[in-house]
């Protein structure tokens, strides 16, 4: 990173708009960019930060790239596709570091084990990728996927759970829909995805245009740092990490946001202590992508090292990985399983 | 049955017998969430959306006035951009043949992919949502008052023209009138969709703070919160059971030759 | 000229001539094409085939096409909005003509709220405030009472004097059109043919009306008369299809 | 402008301008997307929905034809209903005052909400979205046929009951045919947007391999293949054009005497 | 009895008893409330006030109030479907009557494709098709040439021998009144009253058929004429409101 670049400082940045653009509803994987806006770190970092909801998450991508907003939150698998898909955008830290999506059946299913879903139903919300890790756990278990009916149940995945319609779900996140059913004493089993055979990734990354990186390379330099003490400041503080959340969004459940972001709190941090905020594992991506490339969800292979940058991170750490997202003066990574394009 | 079975009940009674079927339907819901293994996240019984009524009264409030407005803007520009279009599928064969089409095919755009779209041209303000209440609303419009235009009695647009009358006045004079009833009828329709549209539109994306009750209904879903959201709906119905009532109301007095009463003429 | 209508040929070649300021009164059996020629004339329908010079006239249509909506004010004083002149200019001078025809205190009725010959009275009216040199009346005093009738026949005849005009009126009235008509003309079963001309020479001086009794009148009527019935038996006799 | 210009255009210019209409919107929506910065994920170019249009039809037409017999059933559920409720709102001022707010507030429930509970009571099956396509198609028909059904002159039903017919017999001499044309243009309004209800029909839970083009649409967006989308998008634009077209057709078909063509009567 | 529309008394105190068999011809003035007598008559309108025996009437009403969807043969036919008859047989009967009145070319044809007079026609069977003891004719030959309707006359007549009953037929024709009606009841102006009663003498023997130029059916007419004049002069003199 630039070292020059002073946020700390006692002289007043001038003040840069900057839009947000959130991967869904506000919800306890924000809290720390609330948190962020509600003690001063945006200003302090010059910043107005504008925080938009989106119609859907699928949205989003879109909506980044076109220029509509500066900054998106979105999924890693997403950015694979786009990226695939020749969208020059770039994730540039990590909100959550591992997966959500879980796998979550109640104690009457009997579902103990990914072995134990044979001949079952399991409700899915209809991502192509959720179907396949659906896939990869049967067979890792050695089930025959033809054995479990899949469902599409759409945005209603507890629902039809409660309702006894499926016996399981995929596709649920184990902080929010799992918080809730422990909430409500359903006593759900919850097993995330990583733990079933699938590549670990990062759940939700911050994402923009390449060219945005490039030519507004000190406010995003600045965002990243603000947010990322948002997230210190929960962690610091977890039972108060919610308040921000909840006195800017009025609609939400207190009770089950408290809960959320205090199981959370872990996930939006790398597991590697010595990892700034914000770090995403290359590794990991690279492995993540070839799974996904072998289940056929992304048709060609193409070279990580565009994806993803930790070169706006703060602290110890940044600056590892690429050095400037446009730049052609760094090495070319040479990622497993990957060759160039 | 005589012909006073066809006059309209007293207002006291209507009113008695209006109030009495949603209570009928509430007693059946409440009993019915009692008795079966429904679970309150999917149905939840009407005594906790009242609760929830209650306690979240100004949340509701507030965000119900953000829908009224959406709502009764993207209603004004359906019809004003509805009767315009259907005026002109009428009065030009070439329109109609050309637009025709496309006005029904638009019907089957679902909104999802409309939404990110219309984000990216109107930004995340209300424009947008009045753009989705719009488009849901003014096709009963189009369809119904150029269906009406359609079944004039072309005598009488003859006639008028016999008298020297230019296009635009047989409009006025005859087309329009005879159109009415039915027009109405159509705005009737699209009155009752406007709520959801504006739930819908309220799904494409808002600013924070900014959100209405459609806003209300899918975060408390998402949320788990499903009283709630069962609460919004029950102001929504309202609202638009008074708001057709009021349409119901301008259709009779609006065009009152087309609702003669039974035993007025000879 | 021919004018088919489905299959049927209601019209064809009929010549008919008004001369300027005459009063040319139609008579034919019920279903003949009295109304597709009148409508014709004034171009409320279209000819199939010929040609016919569309003269501006203003038309007093068999069903009284009065527009629903508006009062009996406005139905008779639509033609003057339509000229040009203003609501309430328009609006004053349609109350006079109801006052005229009895019919001042129903100005603001609609049209469903009025007895048949009042209805019938309203579209005549709207007729006559249509300024044109050729009013076309279609049974125009079907549905009145004798009394009422013969008053408004005499008010026509002043009102034409007062502004001379063509007038081509179609009644099923024999007499009627003995007592207003210059010329009558007989027409044949559908698809009509002029059968006869009976011209009427009772005169007009001096604002005298033509009384039923008058020589002229009478010998007309029974002239017209045997035309008519000639006419149907013949149309029978023909074969061709029947119309009573 | 002369009668003639209020006769249809001969059908070959209807067509040529029908596909002239649509022709020129893509043309000017390939050249916006080529010029602006509009990114492919919100509105692919024409191009690439053509694109899509061919290498996905083996899937777009299987999962047509599911869609289009959930439309079919849907509405013909919504139809019947729509006509029976109707006539039942139109025979008794009970059921009237009673159901009609009832109907009225149905339409303000958004489907989101609507849909748990439907999935909970009729499963994954097509039930459901035949529920959900008829909940949402019958409310038009209602609101045509009733509000056509108050509007047939009295003076004709008074007349039948002079010669001594029932309430029944009037319906079937009177009533009814003097609705129909108002009633098929509630349908006409119905089937426009029976499309768009089997889309979030699906949206509301389909069982794998049993999904429509909604499911299409909906895993298209979520797998960023929006060509794809809108390609789904096309086809029912297409389908919902050409049944209304022939919804258009039977209303002059069933009720010539409402549609007399100018010139054809004395 | 009492009927008000609107603010306007329109029958007030009218007493009429229609003797069985007997044809009572109603005549008045445009206006005065002839057709809703009939209607309340019919129990098509329902009295404000006092009391009616609704006698089960077949009525043919001024506007003719065919079903616009159903063909000619269709529409007369109703009468004889709703009492039960096949489709079959009721087209049969109807396509019977209509020939009788030279329509039977027209028996598919919609309303909207008729002439004034064969719409007329059309109506007047319906109503003869309904098989009442009383039958209600609001002008029934109004929009008839001469001939036809003479023709038409007899017809009725003729069926009235076949079949009695009790007719109650409004008319504003004074020759028709006298020619069809065993007794005139003459209507003042609204509210309605009756002002005179002729009873016309003329015989109907042997199937012969009254003629126009019969004494007492000049002298009837002479009557009527009469007292509808006095009646209407009576009744702006009075200076209520006038009705022409
Ligand atoms: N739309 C139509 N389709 C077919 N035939 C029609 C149509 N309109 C009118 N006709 C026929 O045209 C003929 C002439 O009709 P028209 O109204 O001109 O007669 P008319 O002489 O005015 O008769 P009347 O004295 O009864 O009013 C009739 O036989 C009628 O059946
Ligand atoms: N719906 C109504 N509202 C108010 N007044 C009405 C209504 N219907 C009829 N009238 C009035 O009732 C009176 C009688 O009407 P009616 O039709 O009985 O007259 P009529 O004797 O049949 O006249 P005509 O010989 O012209 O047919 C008229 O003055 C008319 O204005
Ligand atoms: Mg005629
Ligand atoms: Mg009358």
């Amino acid at each position: 990173g630039e070292k020059s670049e002073d946020v700390s400082g006692s002289q007043r940045p001038p003040q840069e708009r900057i839009s947000l653009l959130l991967d869904y509803l506000p919800n306890a994987d924000h809290a720390g960019i609330y948190q962020a806006q509600a003690n001063g770190s945006f200003s302090k970092a010059g910043l107005t930060v504008d925080i938009r909801t989106p119609q859907d998450p699928a949205s989003v991508l879109g909506l980044v790239a076109s220029g509509k907003v500066d900054v998106g939150i979105t999924y890693e698998p997403e950015l694979l596709l786009a990226r695939a898909q020749g969208r020059d955008l770039v994730a540039f830290a990590s909100l959550v570091t591992r997966p959500l999506t879980s796998l979550i059946s109640l104690p009457k299913a009997k579902i103990r084990s990914a072995k134990d879903l044979e001949g079952k139903t399991v409700g899915t919300a209809g991502i192509p990728y959720q179907s396949a890790y659906l896939e990869t756990i049967l067979r890792k278990a050695g089930v025959d996927p033809k054995t479990v009916k899949q469902v599409n149940v759409g945005f209603n995945l507890n629902g039809a759970l409660l309702s006894g319609k499926v016996d399981a779900t995929l596709g649920a996140f184990w902080n929010y829909e799992g918080v809730d059913l422990q909430q409500r004493r359903k006593k759900p089993v919850i097993v995330p995805v990583n733990e079933l055979g699938v590549p670990t990734y990062d759940e939700l990354v911050l994402v923009a245009r390449n060219e945005t990186l490039i030519n507004r390379e000190s406010a995003i330099r600045r965002l990243v740092r603000a947010i990322g003490e948002g997230y210190q400041a929960v962690r610091r503080n977890p039972d108060a990490g919610a308040d921000p959340l909840l006195a800017a969004n009025k609609d939400l459940d207190p009770g089950l946001q408290r809960e959320a972001v205090s199981k959370s709190v872990d996930a939006f941090f790398p597991a590697d202590a010595k990892k700034p905020w914000g770090w995403m594992e290359t590794d990991d991506w690279a492995s993540y992508a070839q799974w996904m490339l072998d289940q056929g969800l992304l048709k060609r292979q193409m070279p990580l090292d565009n994806v993803l940058t930790t070169d706006f991170l703060a602290g110890e750490g940044a600056g590892e990985g690429r050095k400037t997202p446009g730049g052609q003066d760094r090495p070319a990574q040479k990622l497993p399983g990957y060759r160039g394009e | 049955m005589t012909d006073r079975d066809r006059r309209p009940l007293p207002l006291s009674v209507r009113v008695v017998l209006g109030v009495l079927g949603p209570l009928l339907l509430l007693g059946a819901w409440e009993a019915y969430c009692r008795i079966s293994d429904v679970d309150a996240l999917l149905l939840p019984p009407p005594s906790d959306v009242a609760t929830s009524l209650w306690e979240d009264r100004s949340l509701l409030w507030d965000t119900f006035l953000i829908t009224a407005r959406e709502i009764a803007f993207g209603l004004a520009v359906a019809l004003v951009l509805g009767v315009v279009l259907a005026i002109a599928m009428h009065l030009s064969r070439v329109v109609r043949a050309t637009l025709g089409p496309l006005v029904i095919g638009s019907q089957a755009i679902p909104l999802p992919v409309l939404a990110p779209i219309l984000v990216f041209w109107l930004g995340f303000g209300i424009a947008p949502k009045l753009a989705i209440v719009a488009v849901i609303c003014f096709f009963p419009v189009v369809v119904a008052t150029l269906d009406a235009l359609d079944r004039v009695d072309p005598d009488l647009t003859r006639l008028l023209r016999t008298m020297g009358a230019g296009r635009w006045q047989r409009l006025r004079w005859v087309e329009l009138p005879a159109a009415l009833p039915a027009a109405l009828s159509g705005a009737k329709i699209s009155v009752a969709i406007g709520a959801i549209a504006a739930v819908f539109a309220e799904y494409a994306g808002t600013e924070q703070g900014a959100g209405g009750l459609g806003h209300v209904i899918q975060s408390a879903q998402s949320g788990l919160a499903t009283d709630r959201a069962f609460a919004a709906v029950a102001i929504l119905a309202a609202f638009t059971i008074a708001t057709t009532g009021a349409l119901a109301l301008a259709q009779r007095l609006l065009a009152p030759w087309a609702h003669r009463r039974p035993g007025d003429s000879p | 000229m021919v004018r088919r209508l489905g299959a049927l040929p209601v019209l064809d070649g009929i010549d008919l001539d008004v001369a300027p300021h005459e009063v040319v009164a139609l008579v034919g059996p019920s279903g003949c094409g009295k109304s597709t020629l009148l409508e014709l004339v004034c171009g409320l329908q279209q000819p199939d085939a010929g040609t016919l010079r569309v003269h501006p006239a203003a038309l007093m249509p068999q069903r009284d096409l009065l527009l629903p909506w508006l009062s009996s004010r406005d139905n008779v004083a639509l033609p003057l909005r339509l000229a040009g002149a203003s609501r309430r200019a328009a609006r004053a001078a349609a109350e006079e003509l109801l006052e005229r025809v009895e019919l001042g205190r129903f100005a603001r009725s609609r049209p469903d709220q009025l007895s048949g010959g009042m209805r019938q009275r309203v579209s005549f009216l709207r007729a006559l405030a249509t300024e044109r040199d050729l009013l076309c009346l279609d049974e125009p005093f079907g549905a009145l009472d004798a009394i009422t009738r013969e008053e408004l026949r005499h008010w026509l005849v002043d009102r034409l004097r007062e502004r001379p005009r063509s007038v081509l009126l179609v009644t099923h009235d024999v007499e009627e059109a003995a007592l207003l008509g210059d010329r009558v003309v007989v027409l044949g079963p559908r698809p009509a043919r002029v059968v006869a001309e009976v011209p009427v020479t009772a005169g007009r001086a001096d604002g005298r009306h033509r009384e039923a009794t008058d020589a002229p009148v009478v010998d007309a009527r029974r002239r017209i008369h045997a035309a008519l019935h000639a006419a149907i038996a013949a149309g029978r006799a023909a074969g061709t299809e029947a119309t009573a």
